[in-house]
C-alpha cells in the first residue's frame, strides 16, 4: 500500500512539471536523482566489488584492485597522473570490446541479411521488398560518405562535374531512407511514451481508488 | 569562392581542400587568447601583448623540431586546430626568427581572409578584429617584384637559398611596410625556371643592381643572408634589437651597400609556419636578396585586377613621392639613354641643381640627402639623380607615410629630434647614425627611473654589489635586464598614448576580463509565453483524458497478427521440460510499466513450461527487478523457489554480457536466451556476442544458443535488423506485442489488457491528430508570414 | 612515463588481448578475454566510486554557497547517502530495497520517460515550425502511418481501410525504415570500428596527459 | 548457418586487419597529396564559435555527453563525442569561459574530466580549473536527462550541446531547449535519440549516425583522423560489394540464406 501511495505522490510531482518549472517537480527529481545514485552505487560495491573480494579467486584481482586504487586518485588533480593507466586499461579493454562487437554483431550480420534478403524463393514480392532494402541501405549508407561531392546551391551544383553529381543525388535518397527510419523510431518512442503514460495514470487512480476504500473501509 | 592557388579552381568558401588538384585552401597560425594576434608558430610569448602562448614546463627544445606523424607538430601555446603541415609540402622547417618588436607594432592583429571564417577564431572576437583593424587591402604578395627587380634579385640572389613557404603578408599595411613586413619573413625562392629578362632600370637604381651583383656572388657562408635595413630604419631596429652589438654586417666585408649589409643581418629569414601556404605559381617568387621594402618602394601599386598568387605581370606602381622624380627625371635624363655617364658623375652632389618642380618646396636641405638615398651611391649608367626634395621631414608627407601618423600627433619639426640616448656607443666608422623621422620618435621605448631620469638599468648596473664575494665593488656583473632591475623598474613610452587608444584597451581589457565576470550575469531567459503553457497544459489534459476514460464496452482494438510474436511462441512451447532458460533483465526503471507485461507473459509461459530459470542483469536496478518479478512468480500456484535463480548484476555493460556469456560455453550451459530490454545498445550487444559466443560454442562442436528477445515499443524498429538477422527464434515488442503473444497462446482474453489496449489505440489516433494539427497550424503561419 | 607512455601501452595490450580472443576461438585467448573483461568492470566499480563522490561533492558546494538550488541539492546529498546505506546493508532484494524501487524509483522515472510522451508530441508538432521541406513531409507522413497503423481496429467496417494502413505502416517498418535502420547502424559500427582501431593502435590517446 | 557462424570471427578478423593496412596507407598517401575533394562539417567547425559568442554574452555553453559508458557498446559514440570538442575545451580554457560538462555515466565522466584539467594545462595555468565544471549528474538515463534539463532553465544557458549516446530521453532536453530558448546543436547514433533531436534542430545543426566520427578530423585537424574518414570510405565500398554479391548468389540460390 505505502509503495502504491507513494509511487502516486512521486508521479503527480513529475507531473507538475507540465504547469512549469516548480519546486514540487524539483524536489521530486532530487530525490530521484539523489536514491537512484545511492542505489546503483550499493549494488556496485555489493554485487561487483565485495562479491569478488571476498570470493575464492580474491588473488585474481590484485591487478584491478591497484589499477582502482590508482583510478582514485583522479580525484586529486595533483596525482591525477597516475590515474592515466587504469584509464588506458578500461578504454583499451572498452574499444576492443566495442570493435569486435560492431564487427561479429553487426557488419558481418547485416550485410549477410541484407543480401540474403534479396531471394527469389518467396515469390516476386518478398524479392521486390529485399531489393528495395538493398538499394535503401546502400544509399543509406552513401548518405554519410565524406567522398560524395554535394553541391547545396544551383551555382555549386553547375559547377560539379557530372558523375560527382550523382553524389548530391545519391546523398539525398540516402536521407531519405534515414527519414523514414528516423520517423519509424518516433512512431515507436511515441508509443513507448504513451503507454508509460497510461500505466502511470491508471497506477494514480488506483492508488486513489485503493486509498478511499481503505479509508471507508469499503 | 577561394580559387586554388595551385590550379585556379574556384572553390566554395568553406571547401578546406582544392576540388581539383586537392591542394589545402588554409593557413595556419598560433591565434593569442588575450588579443587575438596570430603569431608565428615558433612564438612562446605573443608578439603584440606578451601573452605566454606556451605552458610553463613546456618550452619547446628545439624550435627545429622535425614534424613526425605521431608526435604530429609541437604545438606551441594556444594553438587551434591547426591543420599539420606534411613535412613534404611545406619544405624542410627552418628557425623562424620573430619579427623586432617596433614593427609588429605596426602590423596589427592579421585579419583572416575575405571570405574564410577560420573557423577557430570566435565569430564575435573575428568581426571585433575586423572592425578594429584597418580595411584590408588587396595584400601586396611579395611574389610580383617588377621584372626589373627580379632579374637584379636572379643576380643578387645566393645560388644556395633554401626553399622557404612564403608567409601571409600583413594585409592593411602600406606598401613600403608590407615590403618591410614580407622581408622578415622573406618569400620561399624556389629554382626558377627562366630568368626574366633584365627589365630598364631606373638609373639611380641600376648602379644599386650592379654593385650588389659582385657582393651576391660570393655565396653567403652561413646562415641565410639577411637583408640589411635602410639606415633611417637600422638604426632603429638595432635600437629595439637588444643591447647586445648587432653582428657585423656581413655585406659589410664584401662591398654590399650598408642599407642593404645592414637589413641582410638584422632581419634573417623567418621560420616556415605550419600550415602550408597556397603555393605561389612558381614564376612569380621573388629572390630573397632584394629588400622587400625596397621591392615594395620601387614596386607599382598592385592594381586591384592582380589577384594574389596570379602572375606577376607589371611592376607594382612606385609610391607617390619615388614616381613624383622619376617623372622630373624622364624629362630631363631618359633612363637607359645615357650609358655615356660614368658612375663618378650619376649622384646628386655633383649635379646641376634640381629643377624647381622637382623640389617640392626645397629650401637648404637640397645637399643634406638622406642616408638610406646617399648609400644607394653613383652608379654607372644611373642617371644623375636630382637634389632631392626638401629634407623628407619638412617635406609634405607623402600620402604613404602620411596614415602611419599616429593620431592626434603633430608632425615634430627636425630641431626636436631627440639625440643619441646616453650611453649609445661612438657611431662605427662608415655608419653615419640616421636620423630617425619623428613621427618614429615617440614609439622609441625607453627605461628612464622616475626620480633621476637616468636609466634604472645603469643604477642597476652602477650601484655596488652588497653582498657576496664581489660586495662593494660596481659595474663588474653584466646588468640583465629584468632580472637585475629594481622592483620599480618600470619602461615607459616617451610619449603618452592618445585617449583614444586608451580606451579602445581598456575595453578588449573588460571584454577579456569580463568573461568570468560575465558568468554570473546569465543571459536572460526567454520568458515562457502563456498560449505555450496552455499547448502543453491542454494537450497533457488530453491524453490524461484518453488514458484514463472509457469509450465502448467492446473492445475497440485487436491485436496484431505478427509473425514474430508466432515464432516465439513455438520457441517457447518446444522447450524441454527443465530446460535452462537464461533471462536478461536489461530494462531500466523508468520502462517497468511497459516492461512489467512482456515479462509476466513470458515467465508465466517458460513456468507452465517448468523450465529453470536464471536470471541477469547488466544495470544496477537489475537485481531489485529480478527480486520484484521473482516475488511475483513465487506468488502463483505450483511454482518452486529453486527454479528461480538469479545471478545479480553484471557490471560493464557489453564487456559484462560478453563475460556472462564466456562462462555460457560451459558444459551446463543454457538452452535458450531470453532478453528483455528497452534499451536498443544493450540487445544489440548481447546479439553480437552471442555470435562471439556462438562461434565459440561451434569450435566445440555445440549448438548454437537461440536468442529471443522482449523489447518495448520503443526500441523495436531500431532492433529489427538485429532482430530479423539473429533472433530467428522469434521477438515481440510493446503492449500491442503482449496482446498478441496472449493470443497466440489461445488464452482468454484479459480485461485489463483490453482496455489498455483500447486506450493506447485511442492515444494514439489523438497524438496522431495533435501532430496533423500542428503541421497544419505552423504550415499556414509560415504561408501568412511569407504572403 | 606514467602520463603517456605506460596507459598507451596497457590500453594497446589489453585492447589486443580481448579483440584477439573475440576473433580467435583458441583456447587460452577466449580465457584471456574473459579475465580482461572482469577485470575492466572491477576497475568500472571504481569509476563510479569517484563519481559518486564528485557528484556529493558539487551538491555539498551548493548547499554551502546556498542561494538557488540550496534545497534541491539537500534533497540529493540526504537521499544519496541514506540509500546507500540501506540498500548496501540489506541489497537490493532487501525489504528497503524493494520498497524503494517500487515506491519510488520505478514510478519516479517511469513517470519521467511517461513525460517524453507530451515533449515528444510538442516537439512533433513544432516540426514545421524548424524545418520546412520534403524532408519533413515524409517524416510527418510515415509517424502518422506509423501511430494510426500499429494497432489495428477490432471494429468490423473499418476492416478494409484499417488493414491497408496496418499493411502500409508493417511494410514501412519492413523495408524502407529497415534499410535505413541498417545503413545507420553499418555506418555507425564502421565509425566504431575506426575509432576502436585508432585507440587500440595507439594513433589517438585519450587516455594520455599528451 | 553454423559454418557461418565459424567463419564470422575469421572475416572479422580479415576485416580489421585490412582496415589497418587501409588506415596506414592512406595515412601515408593523405600525408603526401591531401585527398582530392572531403566533405564538410561546418557543425563541428561552428563549435569554438559558440565559445567566443558566449564569452560575449556572458551566456552558458551546456554540453551533455549522454550516458554512453566506456566499457559498453557505446564506448566509442562517447570518445567520438568528446574527440569532436577538443577544440572547444582549448578554446573554452583559454576564454575562462569553460562549458559545464554533464554525463550520466561515471567511466565517461572521468575521462570528461581528464581532458578539461589536460586543457587548462595546456594553457599554462592548471590552478584556475575547477572540478565542477565537469559534473556526473545521474545513475538512469532519464533522471540524467531531467536533471540536465534543470539547468538549462536555472543558468540561462546560451548554447545546449547535445552529443554522445542519447535515447529517448534525450526528448527532455529538447523540450527545455524549446522553453528556454537559446541555441542547440545535437547529435546522436541511435535512432531513438535521433529521432526527436530532427523534430527540434535545423538541418545543420544535426550531427546524424556516423558523421559523429568525422567531429574529431574536423576539431584536431589531424591526418590520423582524415584518414579514418578515408579508410571508412573504403570500408563503405567493401560492405557494398559483399551485400550485393551475396544478393547475387542469394537469388542464384547459391549458399544458404
Amino acid at each position: 500500500m505505502i509503495t502504491l501511495i507513494a509511487g502516486a505522490i512521486i508521479t503527480l510531482a513529475v507531473f507538475s512539471y507540465l504547469l512549469g518549472d516548480n519546486l514540487l517537480y524539483r524536489w521530486a527529481l532530487a530525490l530521484l536523482v539523489g536514491s537512484g545514485v545511492g542505489y546503483a552505487l550499493a549494488i556496485v560495491v555489493r554485487e561487483v566489488l565485495v562479491t569478488r573480494l571476498t570470493g575464492t579467486v580474491r588473488s585474481l584481482y590484485l591487478v584491478p584492485l591497484i589499477l582502482g586504487a590508482l583510478l582514485l586518485l583522479k580525484g586529486f588533480p595533483r596525482f591525477s597522473a597516475f590515474g592515466n593507466i587504469s584509464m588506458g586499461f578500461i578504454i583499451g579493454v572498452g574499444a576492443a570490446v566495442a570493435v569486435s562487437g560492431a564487427l561479429l554483431g553487426t557488419v558481418i550480420p547485416q550485410v549477410r541479411d541484407t543480401g540474403a534478403a534479396v531471394t527469389l524463393q518467396g515469390g516476386w514480392s518478398p524479392f521486390l521488398d529485399g531489393l528495395l532494402a538493398l538499394a535503401g541501405t546502400i544509399l543509406a549508407l552513401f548518405a554519410f560518405s565524406p567522398r560524395v561531392r554535394v553541391a547545396r546551391t544551383a551555382e555549386a551544383e553547375a559547377e560539379l562535374p557530372r558523375p560527382a553529381r550523382l553524389g548530391t543525388w545519391v546523398q539525398q535518397l540516402g536521407r531519405g531512407f534515414i527519414t523514414v527510419a528516423l520517423a519509424v523510431a518516433f512512431g515507436g518512442a511515441l508509443t513507448s511514451a504513451l503507454t508509460l503514460f497510461i500505466g502511470r495514470w491508471w497506477a494514480v487512480v488506483g492508488a486513489v481508488m485503493e486509498a478511499i476504500s481503505r479509508l471507508t473501509g469499503s | 569562392m577561394i580559387r586554388c592557388p595551385k590550379c585556379n579552381t574556384l572553390n566554395r568558401d568553406s571547401s578546406r581542400f582544392c576540388s581539383e588538384c586537392g591542394a589545402p585552401l588554409y593557413r595556419t597560425r598560433i591565434r593569442c587568447p588575450q588579443c587575438g594576434t596570430l603569431n608565428p608558430v615558433g612564438n612562446i610569448f605573443c608578439d603584440q601583448c606578451h601573452t605566454r602562448l606556451v605552458p610553463a614546463e613546456e618550452t619547446p627544445a628545439t624550435p627545429a623540431a622535425k614534424l613526425t606523424e605521431e608526435t604530429g607538430p609541437r604545438v606551441q601555446g594556444i594553438s587551434l586546430p591547426t591543420r599539420p603541415a606534411p613535412a613534404g609540402e611545406s619544405g624542410e622547417t627552418g628557425a623562424q626568427q620573430p619579427m623586432p618588436d617596433w614593427l609588429m607594432g605596426f602590423l596589427g592583429p592579421e585579419t583572416p581572409e575575405p571570405g574564410e571564417t577560420s573557423g577557430a577564431v570566435p565569430d564575435g572576437l573575428a568581426e571585433r578584429a575586423e572592425e578594429t583593424a584597418a580595411p584590408p587591402e588587396e595584400p601586396v604578395t611579395p611574389t610580383e617584384l617588377p621584372d626589373w627587380l627580379t632579374s637584379l634579385a636572379e643576380e643578387s640572389a645566393p645560388a644556395a637559398v633554401p626553399s622557404r613557404p612564403e608567409l601571409e603578408p600583413a594585409a592593411e599595411l602600406p606598401d613600403w611596410l608590407t615590403g618591410l613586413a614580407e622581408e622578415s619573413a622573406p618569400a620561399a625562392v624556389p629554382s626558377r625556371p627562366e630568368p626574366e629578362p633584365a627589365a630598364e632600370l631606373p638609373d639611380w637604381l641600376t648602379g644599386l643592381a650592379e654593385e650588389s651583383a659582385p657582393a651576391a656572388a660570393a655565396p653567403a657562408p652561413e646562415p641565410e643572408p639577411a637583408v640589411e635595413l635602410p639606415d633611417w630604419l637600422a638604426g632603429l631596429v638595432e635600437e629595439a634589437a637588444s643591447p647586445s652589438p648587432a653582428a657585423p654586417p656581413i655585406a659589410a666585408e664584401e662591398g654590399i651597400p650598408d642599407w642593404l649589409s645592414g637589413i641582410m643581418e638584422e632581419v634573417p629569414a623567418a621560420e616556415p609556419i605550419l600550415e602550408p601556404e597556397p603555393q605561389e605559381p612558381e614564376a612569380s617568387l621573388e629572390p630573397a636578396a632584394l629588400p622587400d621594402w625596397l621591392a615594395g618602394v620601387l614596386e607599382p601599386e598592385e592594381t586591384p585586377a592582380q589577384r594574389p598568387g596570379a602572375p606577376a605581370i607589371s611592376a607594382a606602381p612606385a609610391p607617390d613621392w619615388l614616381s613624383a622624380w622619376e617623372e622630373d627625371i624622364e624629362e630631363e635624363h631618359p633612363i637607359g639613354g645615357r650609358e655615356d655617364l660614368s658612375a663618378e658623375d650619376t649622384w646628386p652632389e655633383q649635379q646641376a641643381p634640381a629643377s624647381e618642380s622637382a623640389r617640392m618646396g626645397a629650401g637648404e636641405m637640397a645637399a643634406e640627402v638622406p642616408d638610406w638615398l646617399r648609400a644607394l651611391g653613383p652608379r654607372s649608367g644611373a642617371v644623375a639623380v636630382e637634389a632631392l626634395p626638401e629634407g623628407l621631414e619638412q617635406a609634405e608627407l607623402p600620402m604613404w607615410l602620411e596614415q602611419l601618423r599616429p593620431p592626434g600627433t603633430a608632425p615634430l619639426d627636425s630641431s626636436r629630434a631627440p639625440e643619441a640616448p646616453p650611453g649609445e656607443e661612438a657611431p662605427v666608422e662608415g655608419l653615419t647614425r640616421a636620423e630617425i623621422p619623428d613621427w618614429l620618435q615617440p614609439y622609441r621605448p625607453t627605461a628612464t627611473s622616475p626620480a633621476t631620469g637616468t636609466s634604472a638599468l645603469e643604477m642597476a648596473v652602477s650601484a655596488p654589489e652588497s653582498e657576496g664575494p664581489l660586495s662593494g665593488l660596481a659595474g663588474l656583473l653584466p646588468a640583465l635586464p629584468g632580472v637585475d632591475a629594481p622592483a620599480h623598474f618600470a619602461p615607459t613610452m616617451a610619449v603618452p598614448l592618445p585617449q583614444t587608444v586608451v580606451q579602445e584597451a581598456q575595453l578588449w581589457q573588460q571584454l577579456l576580463e569580463g568573461g568570468a565576470g560575465a558568468q554570473g550575469r546569465p543571459k536572460p531567459r526567454a520568458r515562457v509565453t502563456w498560449p505555450a503553457v496552455v499547448v502543453r497544459v491542454m494537450v497533457a489534459l488530453v491524453l490524461v483524458l484518453a488514458s484514463l476514460l472509457r469509450f465502448s464496452e467492446t473492445p475497440l482494438a485487436q491485436p496484431p497478427e505478427q509473425p514474430n510474436v508466432s515464432a516465439l511462441y513455438a520457441t517457447i512451447e518446444a522447450l524441454q521440460p527443465g530446460a535452462e532458460v537464461w533471462i536478461a533483465f536489461d530494462y531500466t526503471l523508468a520502462d517497468v510499466d511497459e516492461m512489467d507485461f512482456i515479462v509476466e507473459a513470458l515467465l508465466e509461459h517458460l513456468l507452465s513450461r517448468e523450465a529453470r530459470i536464471v536470471a541477469v542483469s547488466t544495470l544496477p536496478e537489475g537485481p531489485g527487478l529480478i527480486a520484484d518479478r521473482f516475488a511475483w512468480a513465487l506468488g502463483r500456484p505450483d511454482v518452486s523457489p529453486d527454479s528461480l535463480v538469479s545471478r545479480g548484476f553484471v557490471a560493464g555493460g557489453t564487456a559484462g554480457v560478453a563475460q556472462i556469456l564466456t562462462s555460457a560455453t560451459a558444459d551446463a550451459g543454457p538452452h535458450l536466451l531470453v532478453v528483455l530490454t528497452s534499451r536498443p545498445e544493450k540487445l544489440k550487444a548481447w546479439v553480437e556476442q552471442t555470435a562471439v559466443i556462438n562461434g565459440a560454442r561451434l569450435a566445440e562442436g555445440k549448438p548454437a544458443l537461440p536468442l529471443v528477445a522482449g523489447v518495448s515499443a520503443a526500441a523495436a524498429p531500431q532492433l529489427r535488423p538485429y532482430l530479423n538477422a539473429s533472433a530467428q527464434a522469434g521477438w515481440l515488442s510493446g503492449f500491442s506485442g503482449v496482446a498478441a503473444y496472449l493470443q497466440a497462446r489461445g488464452l482468454p482474453p484479459r480485461e485489463d489488457i483490453s482496455r489498455r489496449l483500447d486506450a493506447l489505440l485511442v492515444t494514439q489516433w489523438l497524438a496522431a491528430s495533435l501532430l496533423a494539427a500542428g503541421a497544419l497550424f505552423y504550415l499556414l503561419a509560415g504561408k501568412q508570414k511569407t504572403g | 612515463m606514467f602520463k603517456r607512455i605506460l596507459p598507451t601501452a596497457v590500453a594497446i595490450s589489453a585492447g589486443l588481448l580481448v579483440l584477439l580472443g573475440a576473433f580467435i576461438p583458441v583456447d587460452p585467448l577466449p580465457q584471456i578475454r574473459a579475465v580482461l573483461i572482469d577485470w575492466a568492470m572491477f576497475v568500472g566499480a571504481f569509476a563510479f566510486i569517484l563519481a559518486y563522490l564528485q557528484l556529493l561533492r558539487v551538491h555539498l558546494t551548493r548547499l554551502r554557497r546556498g542561494g538557488k538550488g540550496k534545497s534541491t541539492s539537500l534533497w540529493v546529498v540526504l537521499s544519496a547517502l541514506v540509500v546507500f546505506v540501506l540498500v548496501l546493508w540489506q541489497g537490493p532484494a532487501g525489504a528497503v530495497g524493494q520498497t524503494l524501487l517500487r515506491g519510488l524509483l520505478a514510478p519516479g522515472q517511469s513517470a519521467l520517460l511517461a513525460l517524453t510522451a507530451v515533449t515528444l508530441l510538442l516537439s512533433g508538432m513544432r516540426l514545421f515550425k524548424v524545418r520546412r521541406n520534403l524532408g519533413s513531409v515524409l517524416f510527418l507522413a510515415v509517424v502518422l502511418v506509423m501511430l494510426i497503423g500499429s494497432i489495428p481496429l477490432a471494429i468490423v467496417p473499418y476492416q478494409g481501410a484499417m488493414g491497408t494502413v496496418v499493411g502500409v505502416a508493417d511494410w514501412l517498418q519492413r523495408v524502407p525504415a529497415l534499410a535505413g535502420m541498417r545503413g545507420l547502424a553499418l555506418g555507425v559500427a564502421l565509425g566504431i570500428l575506426l575509432t576502436g582501431l585508432r585507440v587500440l593502435f595507439g594513433m589517438t590517446r585519450p587516455h594520455s596527459d599528451d | 548457418m553454423t559454418t557461418d557462424l565459424w567463419l564470422r570471427p575469421l572475416i572479422a578478423l580479415g576485416i580489421t586487419l585490412v582496415a589497418a593496412v587501409a588506415l596506414t596507407v592512406i595515412g601515408i598517401r593523405h600525408r603526401q597529396a591531401p585527398p582530392r575533394y572531403l566533405r564538410d562539417f561546418p557543425i563541428f567547425r561552428s563549435l569554438p564559435g559558440e565559445v567566443g559568442r558566449a564569452a560575449e554574452e556572458g551566456a552558458l555553453i551546456h554540453v551533455t555527453l549522454g550516458s554512453g559508458a566506456l566499457t559498453g557498446e557505446d564506448a566509442m559514440t562517447s570518445l567520438a563525442a568528446l574527440e569532436s570538442l577538443h577544440a572547444l575545451f582549448d578554446l573554452a580554457a583559454a576564454y575562462d569561459t569553460p562549458p559545464l560538462i554533464t554525463t550520466g555515466d561515471p567511466t565517461l565522466y572521468v575521462l570528461a574530466d581528464d581532458w578539461m584539467r589536460r586543457a587548462y594545462t595546456r594553457l599554462g595555468n592548471p590552478e584556475r580549473y575547477r572540478p565542477a565544471l565537469v559534473q556526473f549528474m545521474a545513475a538512469t538515463p532519464a533522471t540524467y536527462a531531467a536533471m540536465a534539463a534543470t539547468y538549462l532553465s536555472e543558468k540561462g544557458s546560451g548554447t545546449t550541446m547535445m552529443l554522445g549516446a542519447f535515447d529517448q530521453e534525450v526528448s527532455l532536453l529538447t523540450d527545455a531547449v524549446i522553453r528556454h530558448g537559446g541555441r542547440a546543436i545535437g547529435g546522436a547514433v541511435s535512432p531513438l535519440g535521433l529521432a526527436p533531436l530532427f523534430t527540434l534542430l535545423e538541418p545543420q545543426q544535426l550531427v546524424l549516425g556516423e558523421d559523429l566520427f568525422a567531429g574529431g578530423a574536423e576539431a584536431t585537424q589531424r591526418s590520423v583522423f582524415w584518414a579514418s574518414l578515408g579508410v571508412q570510405d573504403f570500408l563503405r565500398w567493401l560492405l557494398v560489394a559483399g551485400m550485393v554479391l551475396t544478393a547475387l548468389f542469394s537469388v542464384l540460390g547459391v549458399g544458404g540464406p
